[in-house]
């Protein structure tokens, strides 16, 4: 029987008649080759979507994800899935823009259903600082030429009537903005669908395989040890994000990096109360509500280094004290899980996607507490400088060698509050 | 919640501490002689290990005193905490 | 010395005056503001003796060496704030001519004294039910058999960071906080009390 | 009101004298004190009570604790109303008000269980698949799936109970009051340590209240009453019910929620539940074990449940779940709930066993009353739709793997499920311990430990009441040691060997008897074994993929009885063992726990400090409007009637250049620094020199971070010859002392410095304006205010208005101005003196805003509103102030190549045609759309009323090289353009000839 590979409200109807018995493995589970043209270390979003550009963008499909347990299970499967594109900075705004310009058409680039919500991102605003930072941010957003826009009080209230605006609280909402283009997506969705799509196009998807070493000859890059075996590969990309500095120790070198845990958590499902996302670095919070009905809320990351995918639970007593005082409606809903990820800081709060000192290794790195929306973006940019040896012009400004010069692009008013 | 033994005032709850991050880093004493990268590498680049990590903390809302910890990243226990300018590894345990 | 009229509590906002003399005959707590206590930030290194010498004759008594004991207690008296400093405290009024015997006692040595009377005030929380109380926002282990009359911590209760001092086994409590938090805090801790019943009283 | 049809006369643990009255889905019921509200609906006869997720299938009572998947309800209303609350653990109160959730427009007719006749196209991931085209359709789909999916409702209004936490600390905590947990307790009681004995339920017994076990010659409930009677008169020993211990975090840091008055109804303004943080030096964990189900098809009509909830309906609660029951069963112990259902009344029919032979004595038991045991069968198939009427029954093959020979019907309304038992171990995988595989039992129990906990009881895998009484006990004799205590005498432990039993023979899944059926795995995601199997036939196979793929064990229940059915039917599949395919993770909470109470009382007016200044009082009296800085709240301005703020600030600004204006500067950061080292050390923390600063004098200093961009800046004065004191931005006062302490602590121990921050210590008043000096002459004593003798930059000490102050000469104004600091409890006092006195020289209190503009009119910097972290001093145009003969903190940053870059925005001034919004960008070439390169942004902009036109600051690439030219800001949000000359920063008296008079 032929299995069925092509998703389609068709396809979905013909499987119902034979009890979805024929659907096609989304990705094979291949043995590892001994070698291939490119290595990506690390099946999150960021290195899926890397191995999917380099065989459709650059023909290269004889390349390998090299995963230490199941894909997306590392903070692509633990992430509250802001999707947005309003950076401060040039350089950050090219490439989240082009990230949400790819993400805008994944489901049908992929033929898998990301469930993309475009329903609105809001920043509230709560003191002259906040409204400062706010023009300034929507200003140079608008003339990047992405769509930003101030909010009024009244506008807020229209759209989010169970926010307590009221002028009394300790922190008023005074202002606001909007990226009407802004959202969330399943995040799982995008990892499958990547992989689904890379393995499509020849990809191997190495799941189970740890990348224990680098094998380096005289700086250049050979391949990687791996708990099933030496793996051969002139190039070599790292998207590991909260274990970067443990990758780059194998490789010999350091990063500006910090593996914090970031904490997350939903309720109990609801029927739909709160259609947009909403944040605000002031109160230190940001929620918006599934297409399943929880409500997936994040803040800030915990004070201290650590690998547990868990952090303390102070940060969700604050949290959740933040989103009573913002929707005391939300007082008797449940909190049903919650769990931590572990997120690579940079100096910054920007990314490092480049060379390294090793010639042929590349890492892809740093995007802390919000790389969820830039993963067809990175992606597309990293399997360009893979491809070509030479950073992709999205990427070159947010090299490794930013930190020796001091071109920081610093994107803290960004990231105040995770997201 | 981690709980974290002051060595002045014992254990206490950490939001009474603040993280410095990796211990041990000594500020360069002839920073003109290094170059951008020595420096950048002073500046940036950490160790960040998955496993045992000797950080700095500071009883911020206690005694107001730095002292060292190390701390496994992953189980998150405190293996040992000791005074300032102590070397790593090394003195007497706590 | 300023004119003393003149002086001004935080809690002056609260309008607290007419409530003292409400009748809580049922109330397991009592919370007041300690108005009398002028405080004195002390730093000096204890290996000194010649200097802890020194400050030992001006004050009378020894600077507790072990860290969260106190020596003294109310307007008279040492708390251990860290290994190398203490908050002594004074009647007040008296606090500049403490600090200048203080200061002559310790030239020629590093010391640091510097007037914080006006800094923390000084609420007394006391009661049946005071430590219940101060469960509700401290994290500190405040049972009898870890911390007894005589202890103090500097800590974290709700939203402030606090000096806390117990002062008898009935259990009473001296809770410095910051001029500037001093009302979030009474009001927090009117709240917190308010199951057990609170009895505003009229401070010293 | 209807009569209870299905409540026994007598026994069980409710008070038949008590009657409340409550309605369901707007019916009205009767039941008595001690009920749940499952319990109830069930005496009541009520077995519809839910729709189910996905498929919005009728679904009833399944189980009578936290485990239930099914029975989830809408509690109260208003303020009052809870989504999602499970019926088994709602504790009955006079006035109760429940609906089902999930259903439109009833529970009876639910429009959305169309979903349920489509389900072949809707399997596992099916949204993954589909909605794709045409592409903008996506939303309105979207919309659909929304409103299909969700449970509860959000309540309408805002809560109207309060939340409050304690924090606690015990030698030993023990979460779960059964047998198990109540004997730990005793036992480390006993020892004298600090004991704290925590149960969700209403009462300590755990599974003695329903299962109608003995215990020395007691019953399990006198036995427990006993141990509590007991307990509470330990003094060391707290026993918490309705406490739920729903988080293990860090070195035994345990959190809980106590349910206050929730079974009272708990009315409006009450406290109704409390969060406790524990710290536990030892844990014992005694959470017990949740019984399995078995799996087949439509396995979820109402009137299907577990045994042991049957079982505790009836002893419990006297309420009969059925009157014609079958038992489905994999192992001996679910026969006794068979004999007490018989007990009951209730007519069972038989009893399906799935092993070839069982033999043990309950099961002899239950074959002397004349029950039917059907060895070696297995149930095929349910009959009913809203509730059960009947199963299909068939036998087994020889293997035990399929079926053999044809469907035989049985009637009944109840079918009792057992599969076995899991041990609760949730918390015990929460605090890091591994989890090892009972093959005989076919559960997971605790492993190795990673906190210092233990566990005793059914949650260790040991199920027989011996068992869990001797390990309980060992397990909190052994806690208590550990914690430095021991009972003198105690009797040594109980040994204890398991009995020998049958072992259970797990059948985790068997064929379906007809394709396309449903046999539901997590019955509250309505997750099918079909689903599973896709799941792994398309690549979903690890069990974490599973679990995200088919969203089994993703509900509130978190897959309490599916999960370990998904994991092993999973494990079948791909042919390996269960450890081998492993859990997935558990997580906190173990039970939802509401948003208000992990807020607790940090909301409203308590919500976060508000730090007041001396002054405060005054400036709300005032009319102050009032901007947030960090936790103090600043007044902006100060309108006087009729005024808007334009006006207000532009009055503020003439006061301060014509006449003399008064702020209160109080929430400035102020640090005592001493020691003989402490010019060295500013020296490395400022860019500038400090060595020859003069006692009594004054000077501005700028603070880098070492990545050499500015941190903060401020003046200090140099008090004594070993004594400085030095000042801060407002918002930067906590970070410069730790950022000091820092440096002083772990970088420079041998410098001789001591650090004492003193901000509160001191409310600082400005005044300035060139009557400054008359009229702080009038008040002043004690000190020459000539300006040769008190020049600007220096301080004096004095008294002002009868008050000891120490004033400083200095401005961030640009006109002559004085700080007069005085002890904070005199700030009051002055500033009323300063208002009388100023009477005669129209003296103008000014808010945050006419100070900016009056410093922004000279050109100076304010650090976080000009600066924003990626500013170095040359970019402020202030090489001036940067020494070149000394090291200081960031030096060594400012000479990297970027920071050298002559193209690095600087800092200038702009003359705009018109007031922009601070943050407006700066281009060089406007364009009728963006995008368009910009080159610097407005980092402050006002109407000056001294220039009488707007003026602004700004950071504009290469800007000191381009004076005079003209720049554009676009404002498409507006859809203005401005242009804007570029001049230097200093608009105002560039000499400085006002501040030296
Ligand atoms: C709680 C939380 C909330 C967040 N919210 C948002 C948000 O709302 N919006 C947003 O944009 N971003 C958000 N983020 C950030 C976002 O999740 C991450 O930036 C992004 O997912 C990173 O993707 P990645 O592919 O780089 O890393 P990951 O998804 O973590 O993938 C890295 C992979 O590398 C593998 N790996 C590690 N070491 C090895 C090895 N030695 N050998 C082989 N494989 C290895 C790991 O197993 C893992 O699968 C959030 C993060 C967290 C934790
Ligand atoms: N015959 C069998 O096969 C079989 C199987 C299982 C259990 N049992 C019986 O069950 C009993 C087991 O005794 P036990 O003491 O181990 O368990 P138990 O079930 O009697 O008690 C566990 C208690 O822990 C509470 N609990 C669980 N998690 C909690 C949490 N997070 N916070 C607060 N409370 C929590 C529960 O409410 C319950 O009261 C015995 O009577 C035993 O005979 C028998
Ligand atoms: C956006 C989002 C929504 C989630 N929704 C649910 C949910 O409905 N139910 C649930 O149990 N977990 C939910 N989770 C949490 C996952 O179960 C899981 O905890 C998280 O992905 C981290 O993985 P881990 O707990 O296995 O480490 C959600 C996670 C994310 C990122
Ligand atoms: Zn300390």
């Amino acid at each position: 029987m032929k299995k069925n590979k092509r998703y389609s409200i068709f396809s979905l109807a013909r499987n119902a008649r034979s009890y979805h018995e024929n659907w096609a493995e989304a990705w094979r589970s291949p043995e590892p080759k001994p070698s291939y043209d490119a290595i990506i270390v690390g099946g999150g979003g960021h290195g899926l979507a890397t191995a999917y550009y380099l065989a459709k963008e650059h023909g290269i499909t004889n390349v390998a994800v090299v995963e230490k347990g199941p894909i997306g299970l590392g903070n692509t499967g633990r992430n509250t899935t802001v999707i947005r594109s309003n950076y401060l900075w040039d350089e950050s705004a090219a490439i989240y823009e082009l990230s949400l310009k790819l993400y805008e058409g994944l489901s049908q680039d992929l033929n898998f259903n990301i469930m993309l919500s475009q329903r609105g991102l809001i920043s509230l605003a709560h003191n002259q600082h906040d409204m400062r930072e706010m023009e300034r941010r929507v200003n140079a957003i608008r003339l990047n030429g992405i769509d930003s826009e101030m909010l009024t009080l009244d506008q807020i209230r229209e759209m989010v009537p169970i926010l307590n605006l009221s002028p009394t609280s300790r922190y008023p909402v005074i202002g606001g903005s909007l990226q009407r283009r802004g959202g969330i997506a399943r995040h799982d969705a995008v990892a499958w669908g990547l992989a689904r799509a890379a393995d499509d196009r020849g990809v191997d998807i190495l799941q189970h395989t740890e990348v224990t070493g680098f094998r380096i000859q005289s700086g250049r890059i050979e391949g990687v040890e791996t708990s099933r075996g030496f793996i051969a590969a002139p190039k070599v990309g790292v998207a590991v994000a909260g274990h970067s500095s443990v990758l780059a120790g194998m490789a010999g070198f350091r990063m500006p990096i910090q593996s914090r845990p970031l904490q997350a958590l939903v309720s109990e499902p609801l029927k739909p109360i709160f259609n947009t996302v909403l944040m605000s670095a002031t109160v230190h919070v940001y929620l918006s509500q599934s297409d399943r009905g929880e409500l997936v809320m994040g803040a800030g990351t915990d004070g201290y280094n650590s690998y547990a995918q868990r952090g303390s639970p102070m940060i969700l007593e604050d949290m959740l004290a933040a989103a009573v005082e913002l929707f005391p409606i939300f007082s008797r809903v449940k909190m049903m899980r919650q769990w931590g990820g572990i997120v690579d800081i940079c100096p910054d709060a920007s990314p490092i996607v480049g060379k390294t000192p090793i010639s042929g290794l590349f890492f892809n790195c740093g995007w802390g507490t919000g790389g969820f929306k830039a993963i067809p973006g990175s992606g597309f940019v990293f399997a360009h400088t893979l491809a070509q040896g030479e950073p992709h012009e999205f990427a070159a400004p947010f090299s490794l060698d930013r930190f020796t010069t001091g071109a920081l692009i610093d994107e803290h008013g960004a990231s105040g509050v995770a997201h | 919640m981690l709980q974290i033994p002051c060595p002045h005032c014992g254990p206490r709850d950490e939001v009474e501490f603040s993280c410095g991050g990796e211990a041990h880093i000594a500020r360069p004493k002839e920073s003109d002689a290094l170059s951008d990268a020595e420096w950048a590498d002073y500046l940036f680049m950490r160790a960040n290990p998955k496993g045992v990590l000797a950080e700095r903390w500071c009883h911020t809302l206690g005694c107001r005193r730095w002292f060292n910890v190390e701390r496994d990243t992953v189980s998150h226990e405190i293996l040992r905490v000791y005074p300032m300018g102590e070397p790593r590894g090394g003195g007497s345990g706590a | 010395m300023s004119d003393p009229s003149l002086h001004q509590s935080p809690l002056a906002t609260l309008h607290l005056g007419g409530r003292e003399s409400e009748a809580a005959p049922d109330a397991l707590v009592q919370l007041a503001e300690r108005r009398a206590v002028g405080k004195l930030n002390l730093r000096a290194d204890p290996a000194n003796t010649a200097l802890m010498q020194a400050l030992e004759t001006v004050l009378g008594y020894a600077l507790p060496l072990a860290p969260n004991r106190t020596n003294g207690a109310g307007e008279r008296g040492a708390l251990w704030l860290g290994p190398d400093e203490w908050l002594v405290t004074v009647l007040s009024g008296q606090e500049n001519a403490l600090l200048e015997a203080l200061s002559q006692a310790a030239a020629g040595h590093h010391a640091a004294l510097s007037n914080v009377s006006d800094a923390r005030i000084v609420l007394s929380l006391s009661g049946p039910r005071a430590r219940e109380v101060l469960e509700k926002g401290c994290s500190l282990d405040l049972h009898p058999r870890a911390f007894q009359t005589g202890h103090c911590a500097q800590t974290r209760l709700a939203r402030a960071a606090i000096l806390l001092h117990q002062t008898d086994d009935a259990p009473a409590y001296d809770i410095h906080v910051a001029w500037s938090f001093a009302v979030y805090l009474w009001v927090w801790l009117e709240d917190a009390a308010a199951e057990y019943g609170l009895a505003v009283g009229d401070g010293e | 009101m209807k009569r209870q049809r299905q409540r026994l006369d007598t026994g069980a643990r409710i008070d038949r004298s008590q009657r409340l009255g409550f309605r369901f889905n707007g019916k009205s019921y009767e039941g008595f004190a001690g009920d749940t509200l499952a319990s109830a609906l069930l005496a009541n006869g009520v077995r519809l009570v839910g729709r189910s997720f996905k498929f919005h299938r009728p679904r009833g009572i399944y189980s009578a604790g936290m485990e239930e998947p099914n029975a989830l309800v809408q509690l109260g209303k208003g303020a009052a109303s809870e989504p999602n609350l499970r019926a088994t653990q709602v504790e009955l109160f006079d006035g109760l008000e429940a609906a089902s959730v999930n259903c439109w427009p009833s529970v009876k007719f639910d429009v959305w269980a169309l979903n349920d006749r489509v389900s072949s196209m809707l399997p596992a991931g099916f949204y993954y698949k589909t909605f794709m085209w045409p592409k903008s359709f996506w939303h309105r789909y979207e919309k659909v799936i929304r409103k299909g999916a969700g449970l509860g409702i959000a309540p309408q209004a805002p809560d109207h109970n309060i939340y409050d936490k304690r924090h606690q600390h015990c030698d030993v905590l023990v979460v779960g009051g059964g047998p198990a947990g109540i004997s730990a307790a005793l036992a480390a009681g006993r020892a004298g340590a600090r004991v704290i004995l925590v149960d969700e339920q209403a009462e300590l017994g755990g599974a003695l209240l329903g299962n109608g076990e003995r215990i020395e010659a007691r019953s399990g409930v006198d036995w427990t009453l006993g141990a509590r009677a007991e307990l509470d008169d330990m003094a060391e020993v707290r026993v918490l019910t309705r406490t739920t211990a729903f988080g293990y975090y860090d070195q035994n840091y345990v959190l809980m929620v106590e349910r206050v008055n929730d079974h009272l109804g708990a009315p409006a303004g009450t406290l109704r539940q409390r969060l406790w943080k524990i710290r536990a030096a030892q844990v014992v964990l005694a959470t017990g074990a949740i019984e399995r189900p078995m799996v087949f098809a439509n396995n979820d009509r109402p009137g299907v449940m577990l045994a042991g909830a049957a079982q505790t309906y009836i002893n419990r609660y006297g309420a009969k779940p059925g009157n014609r029951a079958a038992l489905y069963v994999n192992n001996d112990c679910a026969y006794r709930a068979a004999l007490d259902l018989v007990e009951a009344g209730i007519r069972v029919e038989a009893v399906i066993d799935v092993r070839a032979n069982p033999t043990g004595e309950a099961v002899a038991a239950v074959r002397e009353r004349g029950i039917d045991v059907l060895a070696h069968h297995a149930v095929g198939g349910t009959l009913g739709s809203k509730r059960l009427r009947g199963i299909e029954v068939l036998a087994l093959n020889d293997k035990g793997d399929g079926f053999a020979g044809d469907i035989r019907r049985l009637r009944c309304d109840l079918l009792c499920l057992s599969g076995g038992w899991n041990p609760t171990v949730h918390l015990f995988s929460q605090s890091g311990g591994k989890l090892d595989f009972d093959e005989k039992q076919a559960c997971f129990v605790p492993g190795e430990a990673r906190q210092a906990v233990s566990a005793a009881g059914a949650a260790n895998g040991v199920f027989a009441l011996q068992g869990c009484l001797a390990g309980g006990t060992a397990a909190g004799r052994e806690a208590a040691q550990k914690a430095g205590f021991e009972e003198p005498g105690a009797p040594a432990a109980l040994p204890f060997s398991p009995p020998e039993a049958d072992p259970l023979n797990p059948v985790w899944r068997l064929p379906p008897v007809s394709k396309g059926e449903m046999r539901f795995v997590d019955l509250h995601n309505d997750v099918t074994v079909s689903d599973i199997e896709l799941a792994a036939r398309e690549g979903y196979g690890a069990v974490e993929h599973l679990k995200r793929y088919t969203t089994t064990g993703m509900g509130p229940d978190q897959g309490r009885t599916g999960n370990m059915h998904a994991l092993a039917i999973l494990a079948d599949i791909k042919g390996v063992s269960i450890p081998e395919v492993g859990t997935t993770t558990f997580r906190p909470p173990y039970a939802p726990v509401p948003y208000g109470v992990m807020a607790g009382r940090d909301v409203g007016v308590l919500t976060d400090p508000v730090r007041m200044t001396a002054i405060h009082g005054w400036h709300e009296r005032s009319g102050a409007v009032f901007d947030d800085v960090g936790h103090w709240k600043r007044p902006w301005y100060y309108p006087r009637p009729g005024e808007n703020m334009a006006a207000a600030v532009r009055r503020e600004c003439v006061a301060a250049r014509d006449g003399v204006a008064l702020l209160d500067a109080s929430t400035l950061g102020k640090i005592d620094i001493h020691g003989p080292d402490a010019a060295e050390f500013l020296n490395r923390i400022y860019t500038n020199s400090w060595s020859k600063l003069a006692v009594g004098r004054c000077r501005y200093g700028l603070m880098l971070g070492e990545d050499g961009m500015v941190m903060d800046d401020g003046v200090t004065t140099r008090l004594g010859e070993t004594h400085y004191f030095m000042t801060t931005t407002t918002g930067g006062a906590a970070r410069v002392m730790a950022w000091m302490e820092d440096w002083l602590q772990c970088e420079w121990p041998d410098l001789k410095v001591f650090l004492t921050s003193v901000s509160e210590q001191w409310a600082t008043l400005s005044l300035s304006g060139p009557n400054a000096r008359r009229l702080l002459s009038e008040l002043a004593e004690g000190v020459d205010l000539s300006v040769q003798a008190f020049p600007h930059m220096s301080v004096r000490d004095g008294r002002v208005a009868g008050i000891d102050a120490r004033i400083f000469r200095v401005s961030f104004t640009g006109e002559l101005g004085y700080e007069v600091s005085v002890a904070t409890s005199y700030g009051l006092a002055l500033w009323q003196a300063f208002l009388r006195v100023g009477e005669n020289y129209d003296l103008t209190p000014i808010g945050t805003e006419a100070l900016h503009v009056l410093r922004a009119e000279k050109g100076y910097i304010a650090v976080g509103h000009d600066t924003d972290g990626t500013v170095t001093p040359g970019d402020l145009g202030m090489d001036w102030i940067v020494s070149t003969k000394k090291d200081f903190l960031g030096r060594r940053s400012l000479a990297r190549a970027d920071c050298v870059r002559p193209d690095r925005k600087h800092f200038v001034g702009l003359l705009p045609e018109a007031r922009v919004p601070e943050g407006a960008q700066i281009v060089d070439e406007p364009r009728r759309r963006p995008p368009m390169k910009m080159i610097g942004h407005v980092t402050s902009c006002y109407d000056s009323a001294t220039l009488g036109r707007p003026i602004a600051l700004a950071m504009v690439a290469g800007g000191r090289e381009r004076m005079g030219e003209t720049v554009t800001i676009p404002l498409t949000m507006e859809g203005r353009v401005v242009k804007a000359e570029i001049v230097s920063p200093v608009f105002y008296d560039a000499q400085g000839e006002r501040l030296n008079v």
